[in-house]
């Protein structure tokens, strides 16, 4: 077999196994809760149908122009062999160029005509993303800190606003309207399983308007560089039933639990006197710092620290004492409590819910 | 000027040839290698320096791929792998892909349009020592623990003074400005070149390929680079302690998004301005390996054109997240498609070329089909990144890394390699072996697509950008690994291309001076070329003058006592009138002091900013005040000692 | 000694004083690049314009506080004849450099280098009718920046002329030197024209847009 | 060429000292903590001459530390009596009258132990290596600090000329007036 032909047969697997790659690749990317192409909301959906029809008509395209260039390589076998830097220059014949103007024209007409469908068809998905609207929908204000999301579900009556960290509850089936506002630098709000990115500028407040139409806890992330750790600024979008939402939300609005066991009395006085107060926030105690996550009912919240350790006693008293051992260069500062204060302040902790 | 005179007449080319060597020799030892002035070294070390920093600029990304190798990795903490990402991302974008198209332009483009230098010598040195007190700046920085740590683009207010404290984006800021001066001076380089310095019969529609892309990426830096000076300058002030203007505080009127716009306006260009010198490339090796003509000149040339155009309409699709108005992000989504449309041109014209022709399976037509088939899959992820509801989910995410990797490694470091192994030949003689550069494609393609292609399935699958590491449980692990080995395999094969280049510098197979048999000027004289390139200037009646039967008329009556080219008309390349090229000198590089210093030291104090300026007046004058001609002196060697003298010289070779 | 098609070039000119020579072309490409870095200067003033209710911003740090305050007049508009008036020397000696009339240019050269410092001093009494300083809002960041960048011009143009003048009291002038100082002489055209542009911008737009 | 060489060895000194001012420290021990037995109010000792070796705070050289000292500054609420340093309920701090003494040992003693007249204890309520930064931010608000690490300007309405541009008040201890 000449050398050529052996160039001309890598070329031909190189090809099939790039496509049978991308068949592979495309199948099994569709799990995951937080994942574009596993929508759980309307908006997901429209733009994953999108995907799935720029999908098909790139890889169609991409196939044939692979063609078009192999079998230009592969004509030549059937030429006489030229001898590698041979002086000899092909001579071009009119008619042969002109057929070949003529196919390009057409190619570039086709790619035309298929971009524009490609941009009528991003059009009409973008029309019916922003399309999604309602009279008295229930409004969260999200507010991006470095590394972690504040949310405020906003109520005419002010003592039943609500104010949570990192772990957003929706009604399914409801549009929900988030006003996204930034407390220092740049962030994007982005649950890539019920809709695109919208970034969180400061000075340029902006909302976005979501919908749950599957029941399902879905995981998101910052998607904009904001310091040392973007990497662990991620956020949970539990979406429910519309009575177990409610029973959420009220539950939410009462004062914290108020502490019955005398280790959770001492854990409270912890709480109060160390450095604890000076940042978080229980609503029915002394406690009202703005400056870290309100710890109202930090007990039912799923992760901790903006996703980065779940919601155990063990990775609370790691994240208690030492949190730059596990998200370094994060705001909260390292605390020496004695293991009785310790014990006592978990025990207090783990009642709030 | 009259039309082009013909006569025949009488050369004494062994004579000419001994006193050209003399007035073009460049005075030896250390001296001579810091005054020189040759486009050619200078655009040699451009080359060289820029794939030194392409090397750093692996490790660093190889770094980065160890850490992002499994969940939860401590090789690298946040801090350093910011800067690791930061100083990886400017550095294969100012350090190396713009300066090496550029200096690939430097090089070729006075061989390809006939002339002995560039239009002005001096400035061109001046450039590269600027470019490299850039670099400097940089990897001093990075070493200090001040690297930038916000990113290639920096976006305010993250970058601004409250949230970056100390000196490390004043560092980005000031190496931008370096290295924009040195791409700013590199383009108004080859423009002037380009216009007034061609061969005799050089007309605008005989222009090669290569200098219509080198032309055109020469005006795309000349309207591009100005945004990003003063998209740099605004932060800097910013930033400054005695100056702290406003200009991104939202609390004193100042905006976020006024940056993005200027730095993106900057932005998309740049990545055309890496993109269409390396069509360039392919557009002339292409014909060469194909056997015959290229297929669709004027169209190739439009649609560079009109890519050159479409570049700067279309920034704003790098900010489809932000809160600008939709009707105007629709009409970048339209902007971004249509400049497929010039891509797919450039495409189909390629491959009708292979196809009228008999394509010969030589190192740079491997390359340029490893380019082809990398780059149009990174063109139509771009036409999926271009609509907005798409790239509301794709949007920095691993799926962009993925695309501009495709279009950028894909796009320019194939045909780059495509561009080394055809000209090697030229700068050194020799051929680079093939055995190993077959290894070497074969590696970096396999390695290439190993690292990028699972990165479009992270994407999906919700991995932002820029994370120094990821959760147990976010199943991006397989993936990442997967892509880490890639990278390895990558870095072997570098390892190989570059003991490739040094064992073929000398003991590579002996080349002529047209190896490959190409049309281009550049073939016509021998490999290395003499410093003062043609002996006699070539005169051109064709787009391919090596392939015409009949060898055109050469010019002759150029002064051989001191350095002179011939200046030509833009549009017809009619000559017009002789243009003394300056000497070797030292001004180049200590202005480039001069700058890089004042600029290094505006970042801690802004009273540097007026007294480098002083200084640098002050070199500009000695810089200014040369010698005038004396009159008396015959601009060409006819008195009879010179001629015994010159005679010795000539049988002594 | 072989017998080639050849073309002569020795008899055409050494260097030639229009747009034919590559030094014009290069100050051309200078002047592109500048005109695009004051484009977006300007694109800057006026996005910045969209985030006040009120422009030029109230000023309120120091008494007294002015509601409306607009940059003065006085000053700048003498600035701005001034600088105009500058180009009428210039042209004199554009044409006396065409004419090879090394007398006439030098005097020329000297009525444009005191205009020019004229210019310049008067840009530093500009600096104050402009009422704010340059680090009170983004309105004042940004008119400073315009003005900080046309009066680097300014140094550029007066100090370059200066050392062509220099060089003709030493040297005698030939036909590179006439070439340098009439690519200096359209720097010059340039920077006054670009002046009359950012002038109603920075001083008319608020009182009238 | 010479003048070229000297900037460039000038700046590249100052580089090396850069290292020190960028480094991020996360995880970082306090300096000396226990050096706080030794401070007293005033320099009058029984016996002769005091023993307390002046204590260095090298967060003052840190710029990382004394941005967290500013954000400490807003976020504890001594915004709420200080204001940005020009004082209001709680006395000037951007001058140079110093009360309780302006060396860093002292202006950490005044923050853990409190002030009569409304100046409350932070002792447990802010750890210590959080109150070093603070104390680097309060000497760098009347220039103490080093130019180059100070703060500039930060995000909000301008108050004036930031820590970096003030210039240095040399620290005048005054007894207390009421």
């Amino acid at each position: 077999m000449s050398r050529r032909a052996r160039e001309h047969k890598a070329w031909r697997f190189n090809v099939g196994a790039g496509v049978i790659l991308l068949m592979l690749f495309a199948a099994s990317g569709c799990r995951g809760s937080q994942n574009v192409l596993n929508p759980g909301g309307s908006q997901a959906s429209h733009i994953s149908n999108l995907w799935w029809f720029y999908f098909w008509i790139t890889v169609s395209i991409y196939c044939l122009v692979l063609i078009f260039l192999i079998s230009a390589i592969i004509r030549t076998t059937r030429k006489p062999f030229v001898p590698a830097g041979s002086r000899e220059v092909l001579p071009t014949n009119s008619d042969e160029e002109r057929r070949k103007t003529i196919f390009i024209g057409a190619a570039i007409g086709l790619s035309l005509a298929t971009l524009f469908v490609l941009f009528l068809a991003d059009l009409f998905t973008g029309r019916s993303l922003h399309s999604l609207r309602a009279a008295d929908a229930l409004t969260i204000k999200v507010t991006g800190h470095q590394w972690w999301w504040e949310a405020v579900y906003e109520d005419q009556v002010a003592s039943n606003q609500v104010t949570t960290a990192n772990e957003i509850h929706l009604p399914v089936g409801k549009p929900v309207q988030i006003k996204l506002a930034s407390h220092d630098v740049i962030h994007s709000f982005w649950v890539p399983n019920l809709h695109g990115k919208k970034d969180l500028i400061p000075g340029h407040p902006t909302t976005l308007w979501i919908q749950a139409d599957k029941a399902g806890v879905y995981r998101g992330q910052c998607a904009e560089f904001c310091g040392h750790q973007h990497a662990h600024m991620r956020l949970l979008v539990v979406a429910e039933d519309e009575e177990y939402f409610q029973q959420w939300l009220s539950r939410e609005r009462s004062n914290a639990h108020i502490p019955e066991t005398e280790n959770q009395i001492h854990g409270e006085k912890v709480f109060l006197q160390t450095t604890c107060v000076m940042c978080h926030a229980i609503q029915g105690t002394v406690a009202n710092g703005k400056v870290g996550p309100n710890l109202t009912h930090v007990a039912n919240r799923r992760m901790l620290a903006a996703g980065r350790i779940p919601n155990a006693r063990g990775y609370l008293a790691g994240w208690i004492l030492d949190p730059q051992h596990l998200k370094p260069g994060v705001q909260m500062p390292q605390h020496n409590l004695s293991s009785d204060q310790l014990q006592a302040l978990l025990d207090y902790l783990e009642s709030l819910n | 000027m009259s039309a082009l005179v013909l006569e025949q007449k009488e050369l004494n080319e062994p004579l000419e040839r001994v006193a050209l060597e003399r007035v073009w020799k460049r005075p030896p030892g250390f001296i001579g290698w810091i005054t020189t002035t040759h486009h050619k070294d200078i655009a040699i070390r451009y080359i060289v320096t820029a794939f030194i920093f392409f090397a750093l600029a692996g490790i660093l990304a190889f770094f980065m791929r160890l850490q992002l190798s499994f969940p939860e990795n401590n090789i690298l903490g946040p801090d350093r792998y910011n800067q690791f990402f930061t100083v990886h991302g400017m550095t294969m974008m100012f350090l190396f892909a713009v300066p090496v198209m550029e200096a690939l332009g430097l090089y070729f483009v006075p061989l390809m349009i006939g002339t002995r230098n560039v239009a002005f010598p001096r400035m061109n040195a001046f450039g590269y020592y600027t470019y490299l007190a850039g670099g400097i700046l940089l990897y001093v920085g990075l070493f200090l623990n001040i690297g930038p740590d916000t990113g290639w683009f920096s976006y305010v207010p993250l970058s601004g003074p409250q949230f970056s404290p100390g000196k490390r984006v004043d560092f980005w800021a000031q190496m931008i400005t370096l290295t924009e001066i040195a791409a700013l001076v590199g383009a108004v380089e080859i423009i002037v070149t380009v216009f007034k310095m061609r061969a005799p019969g050089m007309s605008l529609n005989r222009l090669p390929i290569f200098v219509w892309a080198q032309l055109i990426t020469a005006f795309m830096i000349i309207f591009a680079m100005p945004a990003i000076m003063l998209g740099s300058g605004m932060l800097a002030m910013d930033r400054l302690t005695h100056v702290s203007t406003h200009f991104f505080n939202p609390a004193e009127g100042g905006d976020a998004l006024l940056y993005q716009h200027i730095f993106w306006f900057f932005g998309h260009p740049e990545v055309y301005i890496i993109f269409i010198p390396a069509t360039g490339f392919v557009s002339t090796i292409i014909p060469v390996f194909a056997r015959r003509k290229i297929f669709g000149y004027t169209a190739l040339v439009l649609s560079l054109i009109s890519i050159g155009f479409i570049g700067f309409g279309l920034w704003v699709h790098h900010m489809f997240a932000t809160p600008v108005p939709e009707l105007g992000q629709s009409f970048f989504t339209a902007a971004s498609m249509m400049i497929a449309i010039p891509s797919g041109i450039q495409i189909f014209c390629w491959i009708a070329t292979l196809w009228g022709g008999k394509p010969q399976m030589q190192l740079p037509l491997l390359f340029v089909l490893g380019f082809i088939a990398l780059f149009v899959l990174g063109g139509l992820t771009g036409v999926i990144l271009a609509s907005v509801s798409l790239d509301l989910q794709v949007h920095d995410t691993f799926f962009v890394v993925a695309h501009f990797h495709y279009v950028l490694i894909g796009g320019a470091v194939f045909p780059l390699f495509a561009a080394i192994y055809y000209w090697f030949p030229k700068w050194t003689g020799r051929l680079l072996d093939k055995s190993l550069g077959l290894w070497h494609f074969w590696l970096f393609f396999i390695g290439f697509n190993l690292t990028f292609f699972p990165m479009h399935q992270l994407g999906l699958k919700g991995m932002p950008r820029r994370i120094y590491t990821y959760a147990y449980d976010s199943g991006w692990a397989n993936l990442n690994l997967l892509a880490t080995t890639g990278a390895a395999i990558m870095g072997i094969s570098i390892v190989l291309f570059l003991i490739n280049v040094w064992r073929s510098r000398h003991s590579g197979v002996n080349a002529g001076p047209n190896p490959w048999h190409s049309p281009t000027l550049e073939w016509a004289t021998e490999s290395p070329p003499p410093d003062y390139n043609f002996v006699y200037l070539p005169t051109v009646q064709s787009r391919e003058p090596l392939w015409d039967e009949v060898s055109p008329p050469v010019v002759c009556g150029l002064s051989n006592r001191k350095r002179e080219s011939l200046i030509t008309t833009l549009m017809e390349a009619a000559p017009d009138h002789r243009y003394e090229l300056p000497e070797d000198s030292i001004w180049p590089v200590i202005l480039a002091l001069v700058v890089g210093g004042g600029i290094s030291w505006a970042i801690f104090d802004p009273w540097a900013v007026p007294i480098s300026a002083l200084l640098t007046f002050i070199v500009l004058c000695f810089w200014f005040w040369r010698g005038n001609e004396p009159a008396s002196l015959t601009h060409h060697v006819q008195s009879s000692e010179d001629l015994q003298l010159l005679k010795s010289e000539a049988n002594k070779i | 000694m072989t017998a080639r098609a050849v073309i002569d070039v020795s008899e055409l000119p050494s260097a030639t004083m229009d747009h034919r020579s590559t030094i014009w072309w290069g100050n051309l490409m200078l002047l592109c690049i500048e005109t695009m870095m004051f484009a977006l200067l300007v694109g800057a003033y006026f996005y910045i314009r969209q985030n006040f209710y009120e422009w030029p911003p109230p000023k309120v740090h120091d008494p007294p506080a002015i509601y409306h305050a607009v940059p003065l007049l006085t000053v700048p508009t003498i600035n701005l004849v001034l600088l105009l008036m500058s180009c009428i020397p210039m042209a004199w000696v554009d044409r006396a450099c065409l004419k090879h009339n090394q007398m006439s240019v030098t005097l020329g050269l000297v009525v444009v280098i005191l205009c020019g410092a004229a210019v310049i001093i008067f840009r530093f009494l500009e600096f104050h009718s402009l009422l704010f300083k340059w680090n009170e809002n983004a309105y004042a960041s940004a008119v400073w920046t315009i003005l900080g960048m046309h009066l680097l011009h300014l140094f550029t143009g007066t100090l370059e002329f200066a050392l062509l003048l220099s060089w003709l009291l030493l040297k005698d002038m030939d036909v590179k030197h006439a070439r340098d100082i009439r690519v200096t002489a359209t720097y010059w055209y340039w920077i006054a024209g670009v002046w009359l542009v950012l002038y109603a911008i920075v001083y008319l737009s608020p009182r009238f847009l | 060429m010479k003048s070229g060489f000297g900037l460039l060895t000038a700046s590249f000194l100052i580089l090396i000292s850069g290292c020190k001012r960028e480094d991020r420290g996360f995880r970082v021990s306090a300096p000396a903590a226990n050096a706080i037995q030794a401070i007293s109010l005033d320099p009058i000792h029984p016996g002769g001459a005091s023993t307390d070796e002046l204590i260095k705070n090298d967060y003052e050289e840190n710029a990382y530390a004394l941005s967290e000292g500013k954000r400490l500054y807003s976020q504890m609420n001594c915004v709420g009596c200080h204001a940005h340093g020009g004082g209001g309920m709680g006395v000037p701090l951007m001058d140079d009258k110093w009360i309780y003494g302006s060396r860093p040992e002292q202006v950490f003693a005044t923050i853990v132990e409190g002030r009569p007249n409304g100046m409350p204890s932070f002792r447990g309520k802010i750890p210590d290596y959080q109150v070093w930064a603070l104390v680097a931010y309060v000497r760098s608000m009347s220039g103490l600090a080093s130019q180059n690490a100070a703060p500039n300007r930060d995000d909000h309405m301008h108050l004036g000329p930031p820590e970096s541009s003030r210039e240095q008040q040399s620290p005048k201890d005054v007894p207390p007036t009421k």
